[in-house]
């Protein structure tokens, strides 16, 4: 049992580790990282090896230490968690030791795997269903009706609390949407290279699709370049674009998947 | 409702007729639910030529319309020909169920809502309060507007000198914001964190935001529940 | 359901008012008629008492409800039930007829699609634990998304420390989503009796959340069995 585990991780786990790094971006997450990771065992995740579990994930933080690519401190807390679980697992508890056993932690962290996947599941059944204006339609067109009275007043619960915050914040409020001014936001670059692939159809550096106004000033550069790399990254992972970069540190290059039209699905 | 099935037995199956196309067209039984089905999504009447368009090849758009207005016929709707169109509508001997419900919606004034929204944060609150925190006068038609809505309502007198009268809101309030109490509107802390509100804190109001954090919208909500 | 004729006649009439016993009410096929022409004029659901007001006195609202639904049973408009709520709406399989009427929807990010999805199956939830359950923060934004959508709203505040607001969804999600209840999501029972609605502290945290256990998502979940 124990070979196996060994031969997997020299060869095929750190090649799947090192892949996973390159999609680092990908993951919303440790435990969504854990749970990538758990399908390589091929179990049901009630039979999944916890111990093993948490080797991957070490290994997968120790290769990207050794790629440098820096880690969110939140899959840097969860290593040391499972540093810690696998010396709990290994090693024989301490006579009167208090707190829960390597055991207990490492159901608990099955568990919320376990919940994550069926919540996963659960979102895709959801999205699955029927859907009104798609699948089916509502009285096209309506009898204005609602409360028997002559005028109504229309004001929702987001109108209220936008009102307060904005009464709280007087003088000083600004809408959220430009608040961070010099930070740029993944889903507005998602947006953005979303609109550009369809006329990608050549090699192009990255940097050239940074949008106006952030170029120039180093630290909305670095920005702009961040959360547009990130989004080449899922726009490459759904297959819309390919990414190529001829050495390390190599200006990198993108364009649109020959063959694909640049349409959603 | 009889006459339903007899209608529909009367239709003969289209199974062994030859059809112009590939396939063969569906039941007339089906045809007719699409025909219904379009009529009642469909925002405008629609031409014959419109309906064939949207029914697949080989289908009778004209016989469908027939069985669709027998089955109609009588009912609480009615399928009605409007020029060279046809269009579901309600039957005329009903408008009266649907007569004084011809509304106007507007959008709430920003004074309006402004005030609203202070009354739900910090009832009781007294007029010269709102205006304290509106740093504007506040007019009667605002107050009197939300009265009207039985969005506010006159709460206790407070007592202090003069003995002002004090806002809270209303049942109907509740009801038409979709929450369960007024104690379960989110403070400064869970706006900013749902988005609503610039996150960074600001000058002065540290103390404030501390209070709302811990214990929800106000000092004044918990009166509130004390009776 | 005749509770509501049995509970009129029971209370004595204090005034001279128009009583029940007056009128008599319509007969139940043209009570079913102006069901029908009220929901037919309405895109929104609309719930047993919003129809009553409408009806004439003495009117059995559900009775002509129960009607109607068997009699657009099988046919291109279905009557559907959406929470406590009514609605006529399209037969899903004639979906595809509809191409021109279809809402162009933003798509969601997965990170919106799962809360959803949590909020849903976890209800009532906070953001804590909507955080937990994926494991990573909830973004600016996607809250706001939800409620902008309709799809969720605030529930009861968490009689915990910190009183925390929490999320459930709305009769819009339910109506959207083609639900007669929060009770028919898929695969809810089973989610619940593999444990995975439970709220699970991390052994050794017990004392802390102890609290939470008792008012939590688990129980939310479960009163749904309830009744």
């Amino acid at each position: 049992m124990a070979d196996d585990w060994d031969t997997l991780e020299t060869v095929s786990a750190r090649r799947e580790a090192e892949a996973l790094i390159v999609d680092v971006a990908g993951f919303e997450g440790p435990l969504d990282l854990l749970l990538t990771l758990s399908r390589t065992q091929k179990v049901d995740l009630r039979r999944i090896s916890v111990l093993h579990l948490a080797e991957q994930y070490l290994v997968f933080v120790e290769q990207a230490r050794a790629l440098r690519i820096e880690l969110a401190a939140d899959y840097l807390v969860m290593a040391a968690w499972l540093a810690y679980l696998k010396s709990r697992l290994l090693l024989p508890p301490e006579p009167g030791e208090e707190g829960p056993t390597g055991e207990e932690l490492a159901a608990h962290l099955a568990w919320q795997l376990e919940r994550l996947q069926a919540m996963r599941e659960a979102s895709a059944r959801l999205m699955g269903r029927d859907q009104k204006g798609r699948d089916f339609f509502a009285r096209g067109a309506p009898t204005a009706l609602a409360v028997s009275r002559k005028l109504t007043y229309e004001a929702s619960l987001l109108d209220l609390m936008r009102a307060y915050a904005r009464l709280r914040t007087r003088d000083e409020f600004r809408p959220y949407a430009f608040d961070r001014s010099d930070i740029y936001p993944y889903e507005a670059a998602l947006e953005r290279l979303l609109s550009l692939v369809p006329g990608a159809s050549d090699w192009t550096a990255l940097q050239a699709y940074l949008p106006e106004g952030w170029r120039g000033a180093p630290a909305r550069k670095r920005s702009a370049i961040a959360s547009t790399f990130a989004a080449t990254l899922e726009l490459a992972k759904q297959g819309q674009i390919e990414l190529r970069q001829s050495d390390t540190f190599a200006p990198l290059q993108l364009r649109r998947r020959p063959g694909h039209g640049g349409g959603d699905e | 409702m009889s006459d339903d099935s007899d209608l529909m037995s009367e239709i003969p199956d289209p199974v062994p007729e030859p059809s112009p196309s590939l396939f063969a067209a569906p039941p007339m039984a089906e045809q007719e639910r699409m025909v219904e089905a379009i009529l009642f999504a469909c925002a405008e009447p629609l031409s014959l030529a419109q309906i064939s368009a949207r029914l697949p090849q080989g289908c009778d758009a004209a016989e469908a319309l027939g069985h669709l207005r027998s089955r109609y016929t009588g009912r609480g709707v009615n399928l009605e020909r409007v020029g060279d169109a046809y269009a579901l509508r309600t039957a005329p001997d009903l408008g009266w169920l649907m007569q004084n419900e011809r509304v106007e919606t507007r959008k709430l004034s920003r004074a309006a809502i402004e005030t609203l929204a202070i009354v739900a944060y910090h009832q009781p609150v007294t007029r010269a309060e709102i205006e304290e925190i509106r740093g504007v006068a506040v007019s009667r038609g605002t107050i009197d507007q939300l009265l009207e809505l039985d969005w506010i309502r006159l709460g206790r007198r407070r007592m202090t000198p003069g003995r002002p009268v004090t806002f809270v809101v209303t049942e109907e309030f509740l009801d038409h914001f979709g929450l369960e109490s007024a104690r379960d509107l989110p403070g400064l802390k869970e706006l900013r964190e749902a988005g609503l509100l610039d996150s960074r804190p600001l000058p002065g109001q540290a103390v404030l935001e501390d209070d709302e954090a811990g214990d929800g919208p106000s000092r004044g909500q918990s009166e509130l529940f004390e009776d």
